[in-house]
C-alpha cells in the first residue's frame, strides 16, 4: 500500500464527516442527532491533527484540536439538555413532533 | 496495513452508531468510535490529544449519553425515514464525493518534518486566546444547562402586579 | 493605560462582567431579592465595554489598526471591529436596558444578562480576530452562548424546538467551517490572515475550503437555503435576543465569512459572484416568505434573509469588482440593518411584552393584534413603523441611504449584469413595501384589536432604546455622511483582506 | 434672503408637520388653526421667492462623493411649482377645516399633509438627483399614507397600496436613470447632466432617459401605470385636491420637462413621451365618459390632462406644458374642492344619485360651472389659452396622427364635463338627499381658485420670461401675454380645436338622439370601464406574487432532517459552481 498516513487520515475524516451527516439526515431521534454531531465532531479533530502531522505542525494541530474538543463536548452537553427539556415539555425526543414550527 | 484495520474499524463502528436502534448501544458504538479515533491520533504522533479524547469523547461524552438516555427513556419503534433514503444517499455520496475530489485531485502536501515545538508550550502560550475562550465555552455552556433544566415557574413575580 | 492593555480589557472584560453578574445575580436570587441587581448590572457592564471600546475607536481614527498579539494569535482592532463590535454593543448595550422589564422576574434571568454580556463581547472579538482559528472559537463562543438564549423559555414547546433546530444546523456549520479551516491549515500550516492571504494560490483543496467558509458561517449569516433555523429562532427568542440575533448574530456571521474568504482571496476569481447570487436569491426568498406571514416576529426575521442579500451584494460588488464603495454600502447596511432590525424586534417585542408576555402568556405576537396599537403605545407603535419603513428603503429612513450607496457601488461597476441585479434589488425594495406597508397601517387603525384594549401599560425604561433607535434611524436618514467615518475605513479593512 | 426663503418654503410646512404630530389628537381647534396658519405661511414664503428665481443653486451642502452635493436652486420650474403646491395646498388645507371637521386622528391627516407640501416643494427646488429620488420617494409614502387615511377602509387600504406600489416601481426607473448618471458623470447635478449629457454613452443615456419616462409616467398616472389614480379617489376629498393639483401628479410631467434638453436627442424618445400622453389623455377621456362616481370622472380627467402635458413635452412644448400645468393645478382644485363640498353634503359620490343640486347649493354650482368651463377648454378661462398652446405645439414639434387624436381628446372632454355638470346639478333630483351649501372654510377655499381659473393666464408673459431666464438649458423664448393671446387666438389650430370642442357640446345636448351611436360604442365603453384590461394585468401580478409566496411556504418544511438537507445542496451547489468557474 503505497497510501501515507496523511492521505488515510484525510479518508477517514471524509468518511466520518459523511456517516455524520447521513445520520444528520436520517435521524428521527434527538439523542441520534447528537450522536451525529459527536461523529462529526471527530472528523474535525482528526482533520486538524492529521493536517498538523502532514506540515511539521502537530502540536499546533493539537492544541486546535483540543479546542474543538472542548467545543464539541459543551455542544453535546448543551444539545442533550436541550432534547431531555424537549422530552420533559413537548413530550418526547422524536424530531416528529418537533417540527410544529413551519411555514 | 493495520492502520487500515483501524481505519475501516473506527468507520465501522460510527456506521454501527448510526445504524443500530438501541440509543443505549448507539452510545457504545460511538465511545467505540472515540477509541479508534484517539488511537489512530496516536498514532499520527498525537499522544496528549489522544489522551484526552479518549477520556472525553469515550469517557464522559459516553456517561453523559448514558445519563440522557436514562431520563428519556428509549426511543420508539423505528418509523419511516423523514428523508427518502435515496435522496439521503444522493446528497451524501455527492457532497463527500465532490469534498473528496477536490480535496485529492491537487494532490496533498509531502509530509513535512516536525517543527519540534512542545504541545504544552503552544497549547498554554501560544494559543492561550483559545484556551481563555475555553473557559468562557464551558462557562456559557454550564449555564446554558443550568438554564435549561431549571426546574420551576417561570414568571415567579410578574403575576403579583 | 496604553492601548495594548485597553485592547485586552475590551476582549476580557465582557466575558468577566458577564462572570460576576451571574454571580450577583445568582446570590440575589438565593436570597430572593426582590428586584435582581443583575438587570443594571448587566447594563452598566455593557457602558463600562463601551467605554473602552470608544477609546480605542479614537485611537484608531487617529492612529491606524491596532493590533495585538497573544502567544501567536493576532488579533487587530481595524475599522471592521469598528463597525461590527461598534453595532453589536450599541444594540447589546440598548437590549439589556429593554430586557430589564421584560426578562423581570423569569426564572434564569440572572443567566440571560450574563449571556447577551458573554455573546456580545464574543461578537467584539470576532470582530477583531485576525487568525482563522481564533476566529472560530470565537465564532463558536457566540453560537454557544446564544444557543441558551434562544431556548430561554425553557418550558415553551416553541421554544425549545426551534432552540434544538438552531443548535444542530448551527453546529453543524461549524463543523463544516472546521474542516475548511484545516484544509488550510493542512496545505499551508499557517493560521494568521494576513500571511495567509500573501501565500495562499490556487489549488482545489483550497476552493472545497472557500465552500465550506461559505456554507458554514452561511448557516449562521443565514444565506438561503441554509436559512432554514432562522424563522424559527428568531420568532421564538426573547425580543432582546430577538434583536440582538437579528441585528448582530446574522451580521457577525457574514464578516467572519467575509474575513475567511480573505484569506483564500487569490485562491479563485469567483468569491464575488457567489455572493452575488447568493445575495439575489436571499432578497427574492426574503421577500417572499415574509410576504405571506401573520406573526410579526416570524414576518421580521424572514426580512432579515433579504436584507442579507442587500449586504451580499455589496460585499459581492466589491470583492468581485474592488469597488469601496460597495464594500461601505455593505457596512453601512449592516449598521443601519443593526438599528432599524433591532429597533423593529424591540418595538415589536415591546407590543409583545405588553399583550402577552407581562400576562404571562407565551402566544406570538400576530399582525391583527397590531390594529389600532398606535394610540396606546405611541412610542412602540412609532418605532416599529420608522423601523419597517426604513427596512423597506423608504427615505428619508437610514435604510434607504444605506440601500443607496450600495446601489451606487453597483453602478460604478458599469458592468451589465451587477446593474441588472441591483435594479432587481430595487424591484426587491419595492416588494417589501408590500407587507411592511400593511403593516403600519393596521398600527394607525382607528378600530383597536381586542388584545390591544386588554393591553397593559409600557413603563418607562423599555421605550429608552426606542426612543434612541427611532431618532438614530432618521438623523442618519437626514445626514447619511455621518457615519462614513466608521464605514470607510471598515471598507479599507476589507478590501485589504482581499488584497485589493 | 433667497436661500432662507428657500429653506423657509420647504421646513415651515415639515416644522408643522412636526409639531401638530407632536400636538396630537386631543386639541381639534389648535390643529386646524396651526395647518392653516403653517400652509399659508409656505405658500407666502413661496411666492416671496419669485422674484428671486435663479438657475444656480443657492444652498448647497457637500456630503462627500456617495451622496454628493445636496443642492437647491430656485428656478423657474422650481420656484413656480413649489409655488403651486404650496399655494394650492394651503387652500386644501383650508377646505379641510370645514370637511373633515369632527374626524378621528386629524393630527395624522394635517401632519401628511403638511409634510406631503413641503415634500414636493423640496423634490421641484432641488436641483440633486439623490434628493430629486428621495422627496419622490416622501411624496410617494405621504400619499400612501394619506389615500390610506380611513385606514379601517379596507378599499382605502388597497388604493394607497395600490398608488405606493406602482408609484415606487415606477420610482425604480427614476433610481436607474439616476445612479447611471452618477456612474458616468461622477455627480447628481442636475446641470451637470443637462450640460455633459453628451459625455454618456448613448446606449446608457437612452436607458436612463426611457427609466426617467417610466418613473414620470408612474407618478403622473400616465398610460400604462394609469390604474393607480381612479382607486387613490378613496382618499378624502382634499387629499384628492392636493394629489391632483398641487403634488404627485405634477411630478412627472415636471420630470420630463426638466430633463427635455437632455434627453431630446435620445432617438425614439420623444416619440415615446408623445405616444405616453396620446394615450393616457385619449384613454382617460373615454374611461371618463362612462363613469358614475364624481371623483372618478375627475381623475380620469387629471389623467386625460396630464396626458396632454406630457404630450407638449414630446412636442418640445415645454413652456405649453408647464402653462397647462398652471392652469390644470388651478381649476382642477376648484372641481375636486367643489367635489368634495357636494360629496360632504350629499353623502355619496355617486353621481346617478345625484342631481339638481345647483339649487340647493349654487355657490358650489357656480364655482364648479367656472372650473369645467374651463376644463373643457372654453374662453375665455385658463385651460382654454393653455390646451390651445399644447395643441399648437403638437402641431408645430409632433406628427399629425397624434394632433388629431389629441383634438379628438378635447372633444370628448368637453362632452364628459358637461355631463358630469349635468348630472350633479342639474335635471331631477334622483334622491332625496338633504343637502346644504358649503361652509364658510370651503367657500374661503373655493372662491380664491373660481377667480384665479378666470385670470392665471394673464401671467403666461411673466411666467414665459420666468422660464426663459432661469432655465438656460431648455432654449426657450420669452413672448409676453400679448403675444400668446394674438398667437392663439389667430392660429386655425384654436379654431379647428373649438369647432371639436363645441361639437362635443352638441353630442352632449343631442345625445337622445345618438343612442344608436351610443349603443354602437357600447362595447368600448365597457372596455373602457374595465380600465381597458389594465386593471386585469394589475391583479394578476398581484395575485401571482401572493401565489407564489405562499406556496413557497412549502419550503420552510419545518423537520429538522430536511434543514440539514437544504445545508448540504447549499454545498453541492457552491462545491459545483467553484469547480465549473476554475
Amino acid at each position: 500500500m503505497s497510501l501515507s498516513m496523511t492521505t488515510l487520515s484525510i479518508i477517514g475524516v471524509l468518511g466520518l464527516i459523511g456517516i455524520g451527516l447521513y445520520a444528520l439526515l436520517a435521524a428521527q431521534h434527538m439523542i441520534k442527532v447528537i450522536i451525529a454531531l459527536q461523529i462529526l465532531a471527530k472528523g474535525a479533530i482528526l482533520a486538524f491533527v492529521a493536517a498538523g502531522q502532514a506540515n511539521g505542525h502537530v502540536s499546533l494541530g493539537q492544541s486546535m484540536a483540543l479546542t474543538i474538543v472542548v467545543a464539541d463536548t459543551i455542544v453535546a452537553v448543551v444539545g442533550l439538555s436541550l432534547a431531555v427539556q424537549a422530552r420533559r415539555y413537548i413530550g418526547s425526543m422524536n424530531i416528529r413532533s418537533l417540527s410544529n414550527l413551519k411555514r | 496495513m493495520w492502520q487500515i484495520v483501524i481505519l475501516v474499524g473506527m468507520l465501522i463502528c460510527a456506521v454501527m452508531a448510526v445504524r443500530t436502534q438501541k440509543l443505549l448501544i448507539s452510545a457504545l458504538w460511538l465511545a467505540g468510535a472515540s477509541a479508534l479515533v484517539a488511537l489512530w491520533m496516536y498514532l499520527l504522533g498525537a499522544p496528549e490529544i489522544a489522551v484526552i479524547e479518549l477520556s472525553v469523547g469515550a469517557g464522559l461524552v459516553t456517561v453523559l449519553f448514558v445519563f440522557a438516555i436514562n431520563i428519556s427513556g428509549e426511543g420508539g419503534a423505528p418509523a419511516k425515514e423523514l428523508l427518502p433514503r435515496s435522496v439521503s444517499w444522493g446528497l451524501i455520496v455527492l457532497s463527500i464525493g465532490l469534498l473528496a475530489w477536490m480535496g485529492f485531485s491537487g494532490g496533498l502536501p509531502l509530509p513535512a518534518s516536525m517543527d519540534g515545538t512542545i504541545f504544552k508550550s503552544v497549547f498554554w502560550q501560544d494559543r492561550a486566546a483559545d484556551v481563555l475562550l475555553q473557559i468562557v465555552i464551558i462557562f456559557a455552556g454550564a449555564l446554558g444547562i443550568l438554564g435549561l433544566l431549571a426546574e420551576g415557574k417561570s414568571h415567579t413575580t410578574k403575576g403579583e402586579d | 493605560m496604553d492601548v495594548n492593555t485597553l485592547f485586552l480589557w475590551l476582549l476580557i472584560l465582557p466575558f468577566a462582567g458577564a462572570m460576576v453578574t451571574y454571580l450577583v445575580g445568582r446570590v440575589a436570587v438565593i436570597n430572593k431579592v426582590k428586584d435582581n441587581p443583575a438587570r443594571w448590572l448587566a447594563f452598566f457592564v455593557f457602558l463600562g465595554v463601551d467605554y473602552i471600546f470608544i477609546l480605542l475607536a479614537q485611537q484608531f481614527l487617529s492612529s491606524g489598526p491596532i493590533d495585538l498579539t497573544v502567544g501567536t494569535v493576532a488579533l487587530q482592532f481595524d475599522g471592521i471591529s469598528l463597525v461590527l463590535g461598534g453595532s453589536a454593543l450599541l444594540l447589546g448595550t440598548l437590549s439589556s436596558l429593554f430586557s430589564v422589564d421584560y426578562i423581570a422576574g423569569d426564572t434564569g434571568e440572572e443567566k440571560f444578562y450574563a449571556m447577551i454580556i458573554a455573546m456580545m463581547g464574543a461578537v467584539v472579538g470576532l470582530s477583531c480576530a485576525n487568525d482563522l482559528f481564533n476566529l472560530w472559537v470565537w465564532f463558536e463562543t457566540m453560537a454557544i452562548t446564544s444557543y441558551m438564549l434562544v431556548a430561554f423559555y425553557s418550558t415553551q414547546p416553541g421554544a425549545l424546538e426551534a432552540g434544538v433546530k438552531y443548535l444542530v444546523q448551527s453546529a453543524t456549520g461549524s463543523i463544516l467551517v472546521m474542516i475548511g479551516i484545516a484544509f488550510v491549515f493542512l496545505v499551508t500550516g499557517e493560521t494568521n490572515l494576513d500571511i495567509l492571504q500573501k501565500t495562499t494560490a490556487p489549488a482545489s483543496i483550497l476552493l472545497a475550503a472557500g465552500a465550506l467558509f461559505i456554507i458554514g458561517f452561511g448557516v449562521k449569516a443565514a444565506l438561503v437555503p441554509m436559512h432554514t433555523w432562522l424563522p424559527d429562532a428568531h420568532s421564538q427568542a426573547p425580543s432582546g435576543v430577538s434583536a440582538l440575533l437579528s441585528g448582530i448574530v446574522i451580521e457577525a456571521g457574514l464578516v467572519a465569512m467575509m474575513k475567511a474568504l480573505g484569506a483564500l482571496a487569490h485562491v479563485s476569481l469567483s468569491w464575488g459572484v457567489i455572493l452575488l447570487l447568493f445575495g439575489a436569491v436571499n432578497m427574492t426568498y426574503g421577500n417572499l416568505m415574509a410576504l405571506r406571514q401573520n406573526q410579526v416576529k416570524r414576518l421580521l426575521a424572514f426580512s432579515s434573509l433579504s436584507h442579507v442579500g442587500y449586504m451580499l451584494i455589496g460585499f459581492g460588488v466589491a470583492i468581485q469588482f474592488s469597488i469601496l464603495n460597495g464594500a461601505a454600502g455593505g457596512f453601512f447596511h449592516l449598521l443601519t440593518h443593526t438599528m432599524m432590525k433591532g429597533l423593529a424586534f424591540l418595538a415589536a417585542g415591546a407590543m409583545l411584552y405588553a399583550l402577552y408576555i407581562s400576562k404571562q402568556k407565551h402566544g406570538p405576537l400576530m399582525l391583527e393584534d397590531l390594529n389600532g396599537a398606535s394610540r396606546k403605545y405611541p412610542m412602540a407603535a412609532l418605532g416599529l413603523s420608522v423601523a419597517v419603513l426604513g427596512l423597506g428603503g423608504l427615505p428619508p429612513l437610514a435604510g434607504f441611504m444605506s440601500k443607496w450607496q450600495i446601489f451606487v457601488a453597483g453602478f460604478e461597476t458599469q458592468n451589465t449584469w451587477v446593474i441588472l441585479l441591483v435594479v432587481y434589488a430595487a424591484l426587491n425594495s419595492v416588494l417589501s413595501l408590500g407587507y411592511y406597508a400593511p403593516m403600519v397601517n393596521r398600527m394607525y387603525r382607528l378600530e383597536p384589536s381586542a388584545t390591544v384594549s386588554e393591553g397593559k401599560e409600557l413603563g418607562f425604561v423599555i421605550q429608552i432604546p426606542l426612543v434612541i433607535l427611532t431618532s438614530a434611524i432618521v438623523a442618519i436618514g437626514l445626514w447619511p455622511s455621518a457615519v462614513s467615518f466608521i464605514t470607510t475605513p471598515a471598507a479599507a479593512a476589507l478590501l485589504k483582506a482581499f488584497g485589493g | 434672503m433667497a436661500s432662507t426663503l428657500l429653506l423657509l418654503t420647504i421646513g415651515i410646512p415639515w416644522a408643522g408637520a412636526v409639531i401638530i404630530w407632536l400636538i396630537g389628537d386631543e386639541y381639534q381647534k389648535l390643529l386646524h388653526g396651526i395647518a392653516v396658519a403653517f400652509s399659508v405661511a409656505a405658500g407666502v414664503a413661496a411666492l416671496m421667492l419669485i422674484p428671486y428665481a435663479t438657475g444656480t443653486p443657492i444652498i448647497s451642502v457637500d456630503t462627500g462623493p456617495v451622496f454628493g452635493v445636496f443642492t437647491f436652486a430656485p428656478d423657474g420650474l422650481g420656484v413656480f411649482l413649489a409655488a403651486v403646491a404650496t399655494v394650492i395646498g394651503s387652500l386644501a388645507v383650508i377646505f379641510s377645516v370645514d370637511y373633515m371637521k369632527g374626524e378621528d386622528q386629524i393630527a395624522r391627516y394635517y401632519a401628511f399633509v403638511l409634510f406631503f407640501i413641503g415634500s414636493m416643494a423640496g423634490l421641484v427646488m432641488t436641483t440633486n438627483l439623490l434628493l430629486v429620488f428621495v422627496f419622490w420617494e416622501i411624496t410617494a409614502l405621504c400619499s400612501y399614507a394619506l389615500i390610506s387615511f380611513h385606514n379601517d377602509d379596507p378599499k382605502a387600504v388597497a388604493g394607497g397600496m395600490k398608488a405606493l406600489i406602482i408609484t415606487q416601481f415606477g420610482g425604480v426607473g427614476l433610481l436607474l436613470g439616476a445612479l447611471l448618471i452618477h456612474s458616468y458623470l461622477g455627480s447628481y447635478e442636475l446641470n451637470d447632466l443637462l450640460a455633459r449629457w453628451n459625455d454618456i454613452p448613448a446606449g446608457v443615456l437612452s436607458v436612463a432617459a426611457f427609466g426617467f419616462l417610466a418613473a414620470a409616467a408612474a407618478k403622473s398616472a400616465q398610460f400604462p401605470f394609469q390604474t393607480w389614480l381612479p382607486d387613490a379617489m378613496e382618499a378624502p376629498t382634499p387629499i384628492s385636491a392636493l394629489i391632483h393639483a398641487a403634488t404627485m401628479v405634477n411630478a412627472g410631467v415636471y420630470l420630463l420637462a426638466r430633463f427635455y434638453p437632455a434627453f431630446c436627442n435620445v432617438p425614439g424618445w420623444k416619440t415615446a413621451v408623445v405616444i405616453v400622453g396620446v394615450f393616457s389623455a385619449l384613454l382617460a377621456a373615454i374611461m371618463a365618459v362612462v363613469a358614475t362616481d364624481l371623483k372618478r370622472v375627475l381623475a380620469y380627467s387629471t389623467v386625460s390632462q396630464l396626458g396632454y402635458m406630457v404630450y407638449a413635452v414630446g412636442t418640445g412644448g415645454i413652456f405649453a406644458s408647464q402653462f397647462h400645468l398652471f392652469s390644470h393645478s388651478v381649476f382642477k382644485a376648484l372641481l375636486f374642492l367643489g367635489a368634495g363640498a357636494v360629496i360632504h353634503a350629499a353623502g355619496t359620490r355617486d353621481m346617478r344619485e345625484m342631481g339638481g343640486l345647483g339649487k340647493k347649493m349654487p355657490v358650489v354650482r357656480n364655482v364648479f360651472i367656472l372650473g369645467s368651463l374651463a376644463l373643457a377648454g372654453l374662453p375665455i378661462m385658463n385651460g382654454f389659452w393653455s390646451k390651445e398652446l399644447v395643441l399648437e405645439s403638437g402641431l408645430a414639434g409632433g406628427p399629425m396622427w397624434a394632433y388629431i387624436a389629441m383634438l379628438i381628446g378635447a372633444g370628448i372632454t368637453a362632452f364628459y364635463t358637461f355631463r358630469c355638470v349635468y348630472l350633479v346639478f342639474y335635471g331631477e333630483p334622483r334622491k332625496e338627499l338633504h343637502v346644504h351649501d358649503a361652509g364658510p372654510f370651503m367657500k374661503t377655499a373655493l372662491i380664491p381658485l373660481a377667480a384665479l381659473s378666470l385670470v392665471t393666464w394673464l401671467a403666461a408673459g411673466p411666467f414665459s420670461l420666468l422660464l426663459k431666464n432661469t432655465l438656460p438649458y431648455h432654449e426657450l423664448e420669452a413672448v409676453s401675454t400679448m403675444f400668446v393671446v394674438e398667437e392663439v387666438l389667430k392660429a386655425p389650430a384654436t379654431w379647428i380645436a373649438m369647432v371639436v370642442i363645441a361639437l362635443g357640446l352638441i353630442a352632449w345636448w343631442q345625445r337622445d338622439k345618438l343612442t344608436g351611436l351610443g349603443k354602437s360604442l357600447k362595447g368600448l365603453g365597457d372596455i373602457a370601464a374595465d380600465s381597458f384590461g389594465f386593471e386585469a394585468i394589475n391583479r394578476g401580478v398581484v395575485a401571482g406574487v401572493q401565489s407564489t409566496a405562499e406556496s413557497l411556504r412549502a419550503t420552510q418544511t419545518g423537520v429538522l432532517n430536511w434543514n440539514v438537507a437544504s445545508i448540504l445542496i447549499g454545498l453541492i451547489v457552491v462545491m459545483v459552481i467553484l469547480v465549473m468557474g476554475a
